[in-house]
């Protein structure tokens, strides 16, 4: 049984993981700081490491996300899009539509019951859909991140943010601090926010059951619970959410190996 | 007599005790922030304290900034845009257009004998304000007092083509994986931030002298940048941050001065040295 | 106290709630139809005895479902209106009359009527231009409307009745000028906040109801002793549709009196009268294609003289401002427009053209028609009233 | 965007010396000025008033495409700032902004001259301005503000957009035809008073005539393309249309051009030649491309995907028989108004598709061409072009069961299209498309 290696370039983090087959082995995170190129080399010293296997023992691997093109020693790249929903499926194949709320942007995937890929939509060049509108806000409160989650669920009632943009969902923050608007209303407001712009991802894109949630956003259960009450529906949320898209791609290296093995670098390699 | 200008912008909260001629008897500058923002007092005390004179002392005290709305111990409130006009000619008494860059906003003034009579300003979009330099200082991971000599070192300077300073700060990354250097990513920073806001000012039809006020004009790397991007002379004062307070000294004289002159009293708000409640 | 308030607190219960008034009426058996914007020919509907109701956006709730099918990048108004109808805010309407306002107003015509199905629903095409043409085929256009209505109605509309229906319509447009009167003096006798929940008022009920709470509001304001304080500044503000108080709140709060606008819920869309004409449309189609000082309307200045053309253009499009400054003694225009809206965009240089060249002090703002982006323009609007002194 | 793989995608050769053609556009208006001959700056006007300008010996440039050809070549930037230096908002079409802020340099800056940066030798000041009320409200807004720039007396040439049904009612379309007609009347009156020219009704008729014939002939070739696989790829209909959509100078020469073209893609069509090696996807193209990353069309050739068709807007009327029209005036407008606007109507009604002129021939392509998808690209600073994509995407898979992949972009404004991002989703829309083309075929769709 052969290995292989997911490597997951995101603009916060970079993400690991080394797939037996086709099941978890290993994962490690890493921050991608300022240079992609390093990050990824460091990854997979760490992940050889953790799984103790030397780099002739990967069979294949896919790298993917945003610094992708930064990974020199994958065999192929491929969209992260398409990750996301083989990693999903592969934890839950039940799920048919899949939020994944990235630091980015967000987007919407209908996948179907092998996980491919049958429709997506993904948020506009916009922050305020995008886990960075919490960071910004959360860096507005003076307050660590990791908090934001379990403060927000305490919010009673949560500050309506009329505008769309993160720049002036930061200024509104700032004067509702000012006014003294309890951090939790307002954390409660931008998880509000962020859930009305994934719904109305969903209302484009249609949506089936079952529903997951994947990325950094995953991590945030203030987010969770916004998004589950404003489209009346229950996410599954996988252990590792921020590590799904490198798990898929660890995926789609088993799947390209089968195809046509490590040697041929695909024409998916990006320009 | 003396006069109190405090000026509570988005980052830093800067109070100038003047005295009749001008002298400044104290100036003290303190972060804002969400939780400083009610605290402007404990500012004021600290300046107070430096020039040693009691509150009563001060004859009257104008507030500016975007925070001026709520200063209990205030007698009045006048636009940071009115404030700077007045304090950047009372430096520089030629002046006819001013550029301030404040931490969550732009501005420019026309000036006319001392007198704000035009403006153009920013405050929608964090690209184009000093936050855009705090935001990406950040994932450069140096500090934002550092950039201007660093960039002075930039031999070809890169485009930093994205509009929104979120998407920016991705750029920026990529230029360092990329193995840009770190000189000419951050010249780049200075020239879009430069462009952005000298092409908002141009909207004034720019008449000389120019000043450039606010935390950014220490930052000698975008004061190249819009330098060039004028093509003209560029005054900075001494202490850019401090102009507003000033300024809003200043017109706290003027409105004394003018009472006095008509014979009335100095019109005075029941104003108390204590925190800002905001529920109002 | 003479008499306590009756007509502005009736305005404000009607601000409050729009279509109250409507839906009691439907559920008296009338026909209610929606209409957006200036452009649908009201005095046609009242004269079928159906009730015109205007349809607005709402700028305190945030926009969703109508993400799904117009991008953000288009005005939020009309963004604003579709959301609250495909969230059935708007199922008590027996019917929509759109008109060709503007690109996205015709687009999102046509997309309200594939998502919304009420009984009636009829898109009328606009000229853009005032040439003599333009006027006979918007004729035309008006007598389709007029043809729709009359098979949705089952109903004949003779000219005698059309020619009553506007008779109602042009004393509404008389009365709300004397409203306007209220506002000459200094300090002006009724604020403009008071005077734009009128306007919304007057556009969620029927016209004759609308003229009598007119006739209360104008005595109770002749007769009361409180009204808004002195201010250094009397404004005009001019632009895109302002269908809250919120803005106009904000500028007053800051220490302004507006005295006079020129915005299509005041006097762009109740200035033009209807002149009663032998064939009533000729008179309908005239003010409402030439009447109705919208940007969206390109007023060419065709002449052979192709020098300081731009003068005359400006006087022109603009001239009438002038008018409403000299009678009102507005001292500065406040031009305020909501983000993406292409027509009022283009406008903005030449308007302001216009103003310097009367030596009236101005400024620009522009919003996302949203609660939270008016709070930074206070600083604008203060500054603004600082220069004016 | 110079550098291009060139056996990705199989170019046509008889597009090349129509493409030339086009370019010669500019130089040709700038001798005219030079000559002492009256030009008009026109916004594309669907054919109403280009049979006139050739009739009447009028040199017309189309700011529209002068400022895509800015952006191609990168020269945008610097109008496009000054646009906003004028004061007028950013969010504007970035065509009208270019436009802008070239004027503003040339008349403001330089007296009149043609900034010598200028691309293509310039577009040289106008001695009228010929603006349309179809289309977009830019149309007529933005020749409208250059009244501060230019004074030059302005048209605006009227075009009804009738709803569907009202569109169909009973007389509409006539009553339309004549509203044009008056107006065009007018027109000429408008360009003899200004220009002091006279009109030659003669030469009008064989001019119209003309492009009758072009828009035919180009109609056709587009038919071509149905087949499988696709003789011609969009890349062509690119380099190609401005030779219909804005048709000046030697009508007759350019027809010649055009009947050669169609003989190559017939060739190809009789010999199973398409425009890409393996036509893997058939897909259509919604809206202008980007300009400045045309090099995207490449790469996804490599990948099989075949550019089919592409907006409606941008195509030739659909011919129609006029014979017994004698007034060439009433021929320019059935042609623009009947064979474009209204001509998919009736469709739309039966399909119960309400946008008639912008959304619905969209469906219809899908079938006619029968297409795996549709790329849509939203113009973020064209609200006309793009207002209507998000339904047209809705209406597309509801209907027919084609997907449609969005993806924001400019058409001068460089900075909001990111080719790599693109890319990637296109990558997971080819997922899509196979998927839905299993859909289709179990719903027993015939494609």
């Amino acid at each position: 049984m052969a290995w292989f290696m997911g490597i997951d370039i995101g603009s916060a983090t970079s993400k690991g993981v080394i797939t037996k087959g086709s099941d978890f082995f290993a994962c490690h995170v890493f921050p991608s700081g300022t240079n992609y190129r390093m990050a990824a080399q460091k990854l997979r010293e760490e992940l050889l490491a953790k799984g103790n296997l030397s780099q002739e023992e990967i069979a294949c691997t896919v790298a993917t996300g945003r610094g992708a093109n930064n990974v020199l020693f994958a065999d192929h790249q491929v969209a992260d899009i398409i990750c996301c929903a083989r990693g999903i499926s592969s934890i839950f194949p039940s799920v048919r539509t899949i939020i994944d709320v990235e630091d980015q942007s967000s987007q919407v995937i209908r996948v179907d019951e092998e996980g491919r890929v049958i429709n997506f939509t993904v948020s506009e060049k916009c922050a305020a859909g995008s886990g960075r509108f919490l960071q910004v806000i959360a860096n507005v409160l003076r307050i660590d991140p990791k908090d934001i989650g379990p403060l927000s669920l305490k919010s009673e009632n949560p500050v309506i943010f009329t505008t769309g943009c993160a720049v002036f969902g930061e200024t509104e923050a700032v004067s509702r601090v000012a006014e003294g608007t309890s951090k939790e209303d307002i954390l409660g407001g931008v998880h509000k926010a962020i859930a009305g712009k994934i719904s109305s991802l969903v209302e484009r894109l249609g949506s089936e059951e079952q529903y997951a949630i994947s990325g950094g956003g995953g991590l945030d259960i203030g987010l969770i619970k916004a998004i589950e009450e404003k489209l009346g529906i229950q996410l599954l949320v996988p252990p590792y959410p921020q590590l799904v898209a490198a798990l898929g791609a660890a995926i789609m290296a088993t799947e390209k190996y089968d195809s046509y093995g490590t040697t041929d670098i695909g024409t998916d390699s990006q320009s | 007599m003396y006069f109190a200008g405090v000026d509570i912008g988005s980052t830093m909260t800067k109070v100038m005790i003047m005295a009749e001629d001008e002298r400044t008897c104290s100036q003290v500058i303190g972060p804002t922030g969400a939780e400083h923002r009610r605290l402007a007092n404990k500012v004021m005390e600290e300046a107070l304290q430096q020039a040693n004179l009691p509150f009563d002392e001060i004859s009257y005290v104008v507030a500016t900034g975007y925070g001026r709305v709520n200063v209990p111990f205030a007698d009045r409130q006048i636009t940071e845009l009115t404030c700077h006009a007045k304090g950047v000619s009372s430096l520089f008494p030629n002046v006819r257009t001013a550029i301030d860059i404040g931490g969550q906003d732009a501005k420019g003034m026309k000036i006319n004998q001392g007198n704000l009579v035009d403006f153009a300003m920013n405050d929608k979009c964090a690209a184009g304000t000093g936050r855009f330099l705090e935001v990406i200082s950040d994932a450069l991971g140096i500090k934002v007092e550092d950039l201007g000599k660093i960039s002075l070192k930039s031999t070809k300077k890169v485009e930093i083509s994205s509009v929104c300073t979120i998407f920016a700060q991705q750029e920026v990354i990529s230029h360092l994986s990329e193995g840009t250097p770190l000189e000419d990513i951050v010249a780049g920073l200075h020239d879009a931030i430069a462009g952005r806001v000298v092409r908002m000012v141009k909207r004034l039809k720019i008449e000389p002298d120019v000043v450039l006020t606010g935390g950014v004009a220490k930052n000698v790397g975008v004061v190249r940048a819009i330098r060039e991007n004028l093509g003209c002379e560029l005054l900075v004062p001494e202490d850019p941050l401090l102009t507003g307070a000033l300024g809003a000294a200043i017109l706290g004289k003027e409105i004394v001065l003018k009472a006095l002159a008509k014979g009335e009293a100095i019109p005075r708000k029941g104003r108390r040295l204590e925190e800002a409640t905001f529920f109002n | 106290m003479a008499k306590e308030s009756k007509g502005l607190t009736k305005v404000k219960e009607i601000y409050q709630d729009r279509p109250r008034r409507v839906k009691e009426l439907k559920a008296e058996g009338r026909k209610v139809i929606g209409y957006l914007c200036a452009y649908p020919v009201l005095e046609m509907m009242t004269a079928l005895d159906l009730v015109p109701y205007r349809v607005l956006g709402n700028m305190r709730e945030p926009i969703t479902k109508a993400d799904a099918c117009l991008p953000t990048m288009v005005c939020p108004f009309l963004r604003s209106s579709l959301d609250l109808a495909l969230k059935d805010e708007y199922e008590f309407l027996d019917g929509m009359a759109m008109a060709h306002i503007c690109d996205v107003g015709e687009r999102m015509a046509h997309i309200w009527k594939t998502y919304r199905h009420y009984p009636y629903f009829y898109f009328m095409d606009v000229p853009h231009t005032v040439h003599k043409a333009a006027l006979e085929k918007f004729k035309e256009e008006i007598k389709g409307f007029k043809k729709s209505l009359e098979s949705f109605t089952r109903k004949e509309l003779s000219s005698e009745k059309l020619k009553k229906a506007i008779k109602v319509h042009n004393d509404q447009r008389t009365l709300v000028r004397e409203l306007y009167d209220l506002r000459k003096p200094d300090p002006p006798l009724v604020s403009a906040t008071q005077v734009l929940q009128v306007m919304l008022a007057l556009e969620s009920i029927p016209v004759e109801e609308g003229n009598e709470l007119l006739r209360e509001v104008i005595d109770e304001i002749k007769e009361r002793q409180e009204g808004p304080q002195k201010q250094a500044a009397r404004l005009l503000i001019w632009g895109s549709i302002i269908d809250d108080v919120s803005l106009i709140e904000t500028i007053e709060s800051v220490g302004a009196n507006i005295v006079m606008d020129d915005i299509c819920v005041g006097t762009r869309f109740y200035w033009p009268e209807v002149e009663i004409t032998q064939d009533p449309l000729d008179g309908l189609a005239y003010r409402y294609l030439v009447g109705i000082k919208c940007p969206r309307t390109c007023r060419e200045v065709i002449s052979d003289q192709t020098k300081k053309a731009y003068a005359a253009d400006l006087e022109n499009r603009f001239g009438y401002l002038k008018d409403y400054i000299k009678a009102w003694n507005v001292n500065g225009v406040i031009l305020q427009s909501v983000r993406y809206c292409d027509t009022h965009g283009y406008e903005v240089p030449a308007v302001r053209d216009y103003l310097n060249s009367l030596g009236l002090p101005n400024t620009y703002l522009e919003h996302d028609y949203s609660q939270g982006s008016l709070a930074p323009l206070r600083t604008r609007i203060q500054a603004f009233l600082e220069i004016l002194g | 965007m110079a550098q291009e793989k060139k056996r990705a995608i199989n170019r046509l050769q008889t597009m090349r010396p129509i493409r030339a053609e086009i370019d010669e556009i500019y130089k040709r208006s700038v001798e005219a000025v030079k000559a002492g001959e009256p030009t008009a700056w026109a916004m594309v006007n669907y054919w109403l008033a280009d049979a006139i300008f050739n009739a009447m010996d009028i040199a017309a440039v189309y700011p529209e495409s002068y400022s895509a050809a800015c952006a191609a070549m990168g020269a945008a930037q610097p109008y496009l700032d000054r646009c906003d230096e004028e004061g007028f908002p950013t969010h504007m079409c970035g065509y009208a902004r270019n436009c802008i802020g070239y004027t503003a340099r040339m008349m403001n800056d330089l007296g009149g001259e043609i900034p010598p940066e200028a691309p293509m030798g310039g577009m040289p000041k106008p001695a009228v301005l010929v603006s349309r009320g179809l289309s977009c409200d830019a149309g007529f807004k933005w020749f409208q503000a250059l009244g501060r720039y230019l004074d030059v007396p302005m048209w605006t040439l009227e075009m009804p957009i009738p709803g569907v049904e009202e569109g169909l009612s009973e007389g509409a379309y006539e009553q339309n035809v004549e509203f044009i007609v008056k107006e065009l009347r007018e027109f000429v009156k408008f360009l003899e008073r200004v220009l002091s020219k006279k009109m030659d009704w003669d030469r009008l008729s064989e001019t119209v005539h003309d492009l009758q014939e072009m828009g035919r002939v180009w109609h056709e070739t587009n038919e071509l393309r149905k087949s499988i696989p696709c003789p011609m790829h969009s890349r062509d209909f690119w380099s190609c249309m401005n030779g219909v959509t804005t048709p000046t100078g030697d009508l007759k020469k350019k027809l010649e051009l055009y009947r050669n073209l169609y003989d190559e893609v017939k060739y190809r069509v009789e010999n199973k030649i398409g425009s890409v090696a393996q036509e893997k996807y058939r897909v259509g193209f919604t809206e202008l491309p980007p300009w400045h990353s045309l090099s995207l069309f490449d790469t996804l050739a490599e990948r099989g995907w075949n550019f089919a068709i592409e907006t409606w807007g941008y195509h030739p009327p659909i011919p129609m028989d006029l014979t017994g029209v004698n007034d060439p005036l009433e021929r320019l407008a059935r042609m623009s108004c009947g064979g474009l606007i209204t001509s998919r109507f009736r469709g739309a009604l039966q399909a119960g598709e309400y946008m008639g002129f912008l959304g619905y021939p969209n469906l219809e392509y899908a079938k006619e061409y029968k297409l795996d998808g549709f790329f849509l690209h939203p113009l973020l600073t064209c609200r006309a072009a793009s207002a209507h994509l998000w339904y047209v995407q809705d209406r597309l898979m509801q209907k027919l069961k084609v997907p449609s992949l969005l993806i924001e972009g400019d058409i001068v404004d460089i900075r909001l299209f990111d080719l790599a991002d693109a890319l990637k989703k296109t990558e997971a829309f080819e997922e899509i498309m196979d998927h839905y083309k299993e859909v289709r075929k179990a719903e027993g769709m015939e494609w």
